[in-house]
């Protein structure tokens, strides 16, 4: 093939604005065929508006799109199909009513005729079981039933099945945000695996960790700006960050509180007895950080469900003490108000608090919401801009203000960093770290390993009951994954 | 001998007070009716919606009850013929009154409602001999009713050219509905001498005027309690002069008793025509004294007056 | 950046909310040139008389259909209907009766509309079918109850339901406060953007700690309440109950609704909008009463002029 | 296998099965007469013409828009198939066509104007109902006969309404959950963003989806002059409310594409039903209607406890 001297896609000087918001201020980028490019930047620095011109879901303001070394335009979600180009969305972009076969069916034009449910069904199970081997999802399954985590592995699968035509570039846009260690660590080979045959590969994460060992070159954006774009070998966690301008890079690895308090010593937050049989109950007490881990989708958040929903009413096997809040993990069905201004997003759970003679003083609401813009750095000119104009993390983010500037005591949070790049998180774990010595209660739910390194106390989920019961000193990765895959320890 | 046969009411609509009317009619005339061993029973059924669709699965419901004979005042006199076809091919008798049904087979009662418009302009033309301007309150567009009513005004109007219809409006035959429209173009009309109308809106008209503070017209009623109060009222007040003319529900009486002739082997004649019920200044006292608050003035009939409108239809 | 001031102009400015106005003038403008001028200011004044009652049920109904796609009160006919009635008969055509007849109306429609959450909540029949359901009986109740009779208001309360001052009716100034009140509610009050929340979905606002199923109670109960204070203010004014008295509220009061800007999709409510539906669907039918079409001629000239209302006033853009 | 049947997505399929057997046997039972061939015929041929009106809400609903007009606008298709179909065919015909184009211009319109779909075919229910009543101002017309033969057709066995019933809903069933562009305009009403990402036109299936149901209002409009013979101008307005509850009562919901055609006809038969039900028994006149009401309301209540059962087992 003579694809090598022509590069598979060019994109020079591409801009966009949005209103005032300038998210792409001519950005130049190049994939090769059988590359993999790793992307990053931070929270709002203008990937994903990269990555949907590149899709053909926005239309650039200016610059030119070549691919194939022919300049494409006009350029749009059709012709980008044409042409082999392939997208999975941040948000994700499944049809929650349809069955999984039937989502599959959705990206193949020419999948229609006598069979062609049971064509669909074998093309996107092939493709998973390809992927995610034990993946446990089943073609008929309707996807608005699938948990967030196996949404997005159908959503992988399918932007990789081919029918009629031929696929040349995978946009990967977070991909392993909401899948547990396991799963990403099996995508990440099989688009090496796939890479090695000469398909093109975007993947953006802000796993740095994921980048540096999967990516063959890394572009860093800042500011709606490409800042560094070099072969992933010659750079390191620290160049990385410090090309992508964040700071607090000192903290990162700063000690957890090592006067690991006595647990009983305090008082008893939120207490669920176990359930079929289960050995362990989960407890936590107040002012302590617990994780919930094991692989995705074994119960955890039906476990913060269940807490969340018996402090709103009293139920027999769950004891919870004092006001709770939730950080939601799946920020589309269980978050944001998509008709709502940012500062309102953050207000609804702290209504109560601000009102004044059973009015909501305003004042106090955009008060609240400019602290926190200020104090988790939420990337907008304005908090009384609508949500959907945020980033993906900058919405999350803003779902973090809501629980965390609210009353509650206890705070429950279900995989609440994903999406959220690597400053800001290391923001949130120290703000987690104070709130908690103040007496708040936090229940964590992390499909990050790491993550996990900030609990005073950990229980591993398997099959929707607690197997393991691990103090922090006792906390590795391998005991973790242990018990994630047996019944006991 | 009908001591064994049992009629059924298919009735469409009970949201006012002249069904209301029609049906405690029926009901006290049945209800003797049954107990003196005439008929087995006679019960009523109403349809929950006003719709000819929903009348046509009754009667469709009333046929597979095996009732002998049914008394129909139907919501449109066409959408049911396939129904009332059916139910005559089952061998059960049809009767309709006041919403009569145009298919062969059954039975009408009508009341000639082009008539009813006409006379309103006569007796216009005997009061307002000089000509006057006229507001016309209609009922449902696209219903029969309507549409007869409407036709004998016009040729009214048509037969005393003194006469200017101004305006016309939907009153739907609801007071308020009636109320509300010609409130709203009351403002764009000349001086309005005379209202006519369908029956059921007279009330509302007058409340419309005196809203706008206009004169009073002269407002042609159309039987119901209210209107005559109102009319008896304006009469003592400033000798307020008017008609009222409407059918009288009672006449699902008289239906029940021919239905029950045809039964008992009699030869009815297809087509009967009742006289509507009218009331003018002389009698309104004793109309009003014979009507009970909030219904219509009325009139029930006996067997011997079936049988004498039977015979005069002959 | 002042959050108030610049929320409150943008609401100001929602197109639906002018639109729905600037089409009242317009067909209010197109009756006055064809009648020659005449009678303008008394067509103005029966509009807003009649528009009171709808505005008085639209912003239940608006209540309503904000929280979410699929809530709707269709039973609003049958409560006008029972709590007209009740009024006029508890009233009983005694002036000291007023405050009981109308206590006694507003708690029937308050019942009706908690029975409907009711049967939505506990039941778990989809809204449309229960406030469907329960309209037919609350108007069998009206039936059984009122027999259809009319009993003619007190005195005072006819009086009061008809007075104007300088022309302009005293209801509808009351049903003014009564908006603007509302609007208020709307958006300053917990209450309030529980609806809006809620209208948005369901599950998050659950999760960010919205009362949920105090909220939707809340909202049937105040249609039912807001249906029965228009029954009654309806009988007084027109002098007495009738069984039909609120049959042409059933589609008109979600016209009003979504005509005034309210999405049916949820979450988002226009309060002044209303106002300026209601009086541009009387008007129109006045406008076209006045031109004298018949009746077929009518009903097709009013739904196109709808149909280029809303096409010229525009849908909103989504915002992503 | 017992397992599937009593799993919740088994149980929330067969729930409109459920309700209509539960309406169904009582009716039987009292009024044995039914369940003739004669019977079932009598009971069941009004649903026909509802049926169709239902699916054609069901397309409309599918895509997230709601059709307020679909009632006047069976009345008018009624009203030409008793006039100009009838005496001028060719006329007629070019009527119906028209009215289905313009179904599709609504469709086009709601879509590129992003326009509330409910304001949109509230107008048009005007429209329509002025059109039938200019067509027809007083009741009367006279269907055409081939189409009372349709109606009237005597099939071997099982009487015709239970075969059409059964009709309407497989083959909508296989055109909308069975076949592949049904999936992507189903997949329209669940995500548009999602299908438009995909390279399709939403556009299209929203034109598609409205066509569609100018077809089956045509249909719907058709089989019941048929069967009534005649029409007027008012004669099927109470379709629109009792489509949606057709709809919603075969388990289809207000958003989200998800429908179920085979619920909803057996939905409307119910709502049918239930209107029969009552005049076999016997009801003061004063609580007729609201009897239709509470029977609504009982049907429903013991779904929603079937269903609560099939949650928790
Ligand atoms: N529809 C929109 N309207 C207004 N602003 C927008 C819109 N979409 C994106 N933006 C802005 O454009 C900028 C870039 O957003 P983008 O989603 O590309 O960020 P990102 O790099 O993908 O961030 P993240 O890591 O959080 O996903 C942000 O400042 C965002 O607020
Ligand atoms: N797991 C859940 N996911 C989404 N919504 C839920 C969930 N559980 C309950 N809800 C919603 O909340 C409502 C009932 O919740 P709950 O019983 O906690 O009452 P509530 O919202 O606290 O109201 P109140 O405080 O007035 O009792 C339901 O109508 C349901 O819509
Ligand atoms: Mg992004
Ligand atoms: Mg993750």
């Amino acid at each position: 093939m003579q694809a090598t001297s022509e590069r598979l896609i060019r994109l020079q000087g591409v801009a966009k604005s949005f209103g005032p918001v300038r998210a792409l201020a001519g950005v130049d980028l190049a994939v090769d065929a059988g590359e993999c490019l790793g992307l990053v930047g931070h929270n709002g620095a203008g990937k994903s508006t990269l990555m949907n011109v590149l899709a053909g879901t926005l239309e650039a303001d200016a610059g030119e799109i070549v691919i194939h070394g022919e300049r494409r335009s006009p350029y749009n979600v059709g012709l980008a199909h044409r042409l082999g180009i392939r997208c999975v969305f941040q948000e994700l972009s499944l049809c929650p009513n349809l069955t999984v076969a039937e989502n599959a069916r959705i990206i193949h034009p020419k999948l229609s005729g006598w069979g062609w449910r049971k064509r669909a069904a074998g093309l996107i199970v092939a493709k998973l079981d390809e992927i995610f081997p034990g993946h446990g999802i089943r073609a008929d399954d309707v996807v608005g039933d699938l948990s967030i985590g196996r949404r997005q592995m159908v959503e992988i699968a399918r932007a990789f099945t081919v029918s009629d035509r031929p696929v040349h570039l995978v946009i990967l846009d977070e991909p392993t945000s909401s899948l547990d260690s396991v799963s990403a660590e099996q995508l990440l080979s099989f688009v090496r695996k796939v890479v090695a045959t000469g398909l093109g590969c975007i993947l953006i994460s802000h796993l740095l960790g994921e980048v540096l060992d999967y990516a063959d070159c890394i572009v860093v954006m800042r500011d709606a700006k490409v800042v560094t774009s070099r072969p992933a070998r010659e750079m390191t966690r620290d160049s990385l960050v410090a090309a992508m301008g964040d700071v607090g890079d000192e903290r990162v690895v700063a000690e957890r509180p090592s006067a690991v308090r006595r647990r009983d010593a305090a008082p008893i937050r939120v207490r669920v007895r176990s359930r079929r049989g289960g050995r362990h109950e989960l407890v936590a007490h107040e002012g302590e950080v617990i994780g919930l881990a094991g692989l995705a989708g074994h119960g955890q958040t039906d476990a913060l469900i269940q807490i969340y929903r018996s402090s709103r009413r009293r139920a027999a096997d769950t004891v919870v003490t004092g006001p709770v809040a939730l950080v939601p993990g799946d920020r589309q069905t269980d978050g944001i108000f998509h008709l709502w201004s940012i500062g309102q997003n953050i207000g609804i759970r702290s209504l109560k608090r601000m009102s004044r003679r059973g009015l909501i003083d305003l004042a106090q609401e955009r008060q609240l919401a400019e602290d926190w813009k200020r104090r988790i750095n939420i990337r907008t000119p304005d908090m009384t801009n609508n949500i959907l104009s945020l980033s993906g993390g900058n919405q999350q983010k803003a779902l973090f203000a809501r629980a965390l500037g609210s009353d509650a005591e206890i705070v429950l949070m279900d995989d609440p960093t994903r999406g959220v790049d690597v400053g800001t998180k290391l923001e949130i774990y120290e703000m987690i770290r104070t709130e908690a010595a103040k007496g708040r209660t936090f229940l964590w739910y992390t499909t990050e390993m790491e993550e996990l390194a900030n609990c005073d106390h950990v229980y591993v989920f398997r099959n929707g009951r607690i197997v393991a019961d691990l103090a922090s000193d006792q906390l590795t990765e391998a005991k973790v994954l242990q018990s994630s895959f047996e019944e006991t320890v | 001998d009908t001591a064994d046969k049992r009629i059924a009411l298919s009735n469409n609509y009970a949201g006012n007070s002249w069904r209301q009317a029609m049906l405690k009619s029926w009901d006290k005339v049945t209800g003797k009716a049954v107990a003196d061993g005439i008929v087995k029973e006679a019960p009523a059924f109403t349809t929950a919606e006003n719709q000819a669709t929903e009348q046509a699965a009754q009667i469709q419901n009333l046929i597979l009850q095996g009732y002998d004979a049914i008394v129909l005042n139907a919501a449109s006199p066409t959408a049911l013929n396939g129904a009332v076809k059916e139910a005559c091919s089952a061998g059960v008798t049809v009767v309709s009154f006041d919403g009569v049904v145009t298919e062969p087979c059954a039975w009408r009662i009508a009341v000639d409602f082009a008539k009813m418009g006409e006379v309103q302009l006569d007796y216009l033309a005997k009061r307002m001999a000089g000509g006057a301007n006229l507001l016309e309150i209609r009922g449902l567009a696209g219903v029969f009713v309507d549409d007869e009513i409407h036709k004998g005004i016009v040729a009214g109007v048509a037969k005393y050219p003194q006469f200017k219809i101004v305006g016309s409006v939907h009153g739907d035959w609801a007071q308020t509905v009636a109320q509300k429209n010609v409130a709203g173009i009351l403002p764009s009309l000349p001086k309005v001498d005379a209202v006519v109308t369908q029956g059921g809106d007279g009330y509302g008209a007058a409340q419309a005027f005196k809203a706008a503070n206009r004169p009073t017209p002269l407002i042609v009623m159309g039987n119901r309690h209210d209107e005559l109060t109102w009319w008896k009222q304006q009469k003592d007040a400033n000798k307020y002069e008017t008609m009222s003319v409407s059918i009288a529900p009672g006449v699902s009486t008289l239906a029940f008793w021919v239905a029950q002739q045809i039964l008992d082997g009699k030869p009815v004649p297809k087509d009967m025509i009742v006289p509507f019920l009218r009331i003018d200044q002389e009698n309104l006292e004793q109309n009003l004294a014979n009507t009970e608050p909030g219904g219509v003035a009325n009139v029930e009939y006996l067997q011997a007056d079936a049988l004498k409108v039977i015979a005069s239809a002959k | 950046m002042n959050g108030l001031s610049k929320g409150m102009p943008r609401a100001l400015l929602e197109k639906a909310w002018l639109g729905s106005f600037l089409a009242a003038a317009a067909v209010w403008a197109a009756a006055m040139i064809y009648s020659g001028g005449q009678g303008g200011g008394q067509m103005l004044g029966a509009a807003l008389s009649f528009s009171t009652f709808f505005v008085i049920v639209g912003i239940g109904q608006m209540l309503i259909i904000a929280t979410g796609p699929g809530n709707v009160d269709l039973s609003i006919p049958g409560t006008i209907a029972l709590a007209g009635a009740i009024a006029m008969k508890v009233m009983d055509g005694e002036d000291s009766l007023i405050v009981v007849g109308l206590a006694a109306s507003l708690a029937a429609g308050a019942a009706v509309g908690a029975a409907n959450y009711g049967l939505i909540r506990v039941l778990r029949i989809p809204p449309i079918i229960a406030t469907l359901s329960s309209n037919l009986l609350v108007q069998s109740t009206a039936i059984a109850y009122g027999r259809g009779l009319r009993v003619k208001p007190p005195p005072a309360f006819a009086d009061f339901t008809t007075a104007t001052v300088f022309g302009v009716p005293v209801l509808a100034l009351c049903a003014v406060v009564f908006a603007a009140v509302m609007a208020v509610v709307l958006a300053r009050t917990v209450f309030g953007r529980s609806v809006l929340a809620i209208g948005q979905n369901m599950r998050a606002a659950w999760l960010a700690g919205v009362a949920v199923d105090r909220t939707r109670l809340l909202t049937y109960t105040l249609s039912g309440l807001f249906a029965g204070l228009c029954g009654a203010l309806l009988a007084g004014f027109s002098g007495g109950s009738s069984l039909d008295m609120g049959m042409e509220y059933l589609l008109a009061s979600i016209a009003v609704v979504v005509i005034g800007g309210t999405s049916v999709a949820g979450g988002k409510a226009n309060v002044p909008g209303i106002w300026g539906a209601a009086l541009f669907l009387f008007l129109l039918l006045t406008m076209l009463n006045t031109f004298g079409a018949g009746a077929g001629v009518r009903l097709v000239m009013t739904g196109l002029i709808i149909i280029a209302v809303i096409t010229m006033a525009g849908g909103d853009k989504p915002a992503r | 296998m017992l397992a599937t049947l009593t799993s919740r997505r088994f149980l929330r399929s067969a729930l409109p099965a459920i309700s209509l057997v539960m309406i169904l046997l009582p009716i039987f039972y009292m009024q044995p007469r039914t369940m003739s061939y004669f019977g079932l015929n009598l009971l069941l041929n009004l649903a026909i013409p509802i049926a169709l009106a239902t699916m054609a809400q069901m397309f409309v609903l599918t895509v997230n828009d709601l059709d307020l007009s679909i009632g006047s606008y069976v009345s008018l298709v009624a009203c030409i198939g008793a006039t100009w179909l009838q005496q001028t065919p060719l006329l007629g015909v070019a009527a119906l066509l028209a009215c289905i184009v313009v179904y599709g211009l609504l469709g086009a319109l709601v879509h590129v104007r992003n326009l509330p779909s409910i304001v949109v075919t509230l107008g048009m229910s005007f429209v329509w109902l002025g059109l039938a009543v200019l067509l027809l101002p007083t009741p009367g017309g006279q269907a055409p006969g081939w189409i009372r033969t349709v109606m009237t057709l005597k099939t071997p066995m099982v009487p015709f309404p239970i075969l059409a019933a059964l009709l309407i809903g497989v083959l909508v069933h296989f055109g909308l959950m069975r076949s592949s562009y049904g999936a992507v305009l189903r997949g329209a009403g669940g995500n548009p963003r999602a299908v438009a990402r995909a390279g399709w036109s939403v556009l299209r299936t929203k034109v598609t989806m409205y066509v569609m149901a100018g077809i089956f209002g045509m249909l719907s409009g058709l089989s019941l002059v048929g069967l009534t013979t005649s029409a007027d101008a008012n004669i099927a307005l109470r379709y629109t409310l009792l489509s949606i509850a057709g709809v919603i009562l075969g388990g289809g919901e207000f958003v989200g594409g998800r429908v179920s055609p085979i619920g909803a006809v057996l939905g409307t038969v119910t709502l049918v039903l239930a209107g029969s039900f009552l005049s076999f028994m016997r009801i003061s006149p004063d609580w007729q209607i609201g009897a239709q009401g509470a029977i609504l309301i009982v049907v429903l209540a013991l779904r929603a406890l079937i269903n609560r059962r099939g949650s928790t087992a």
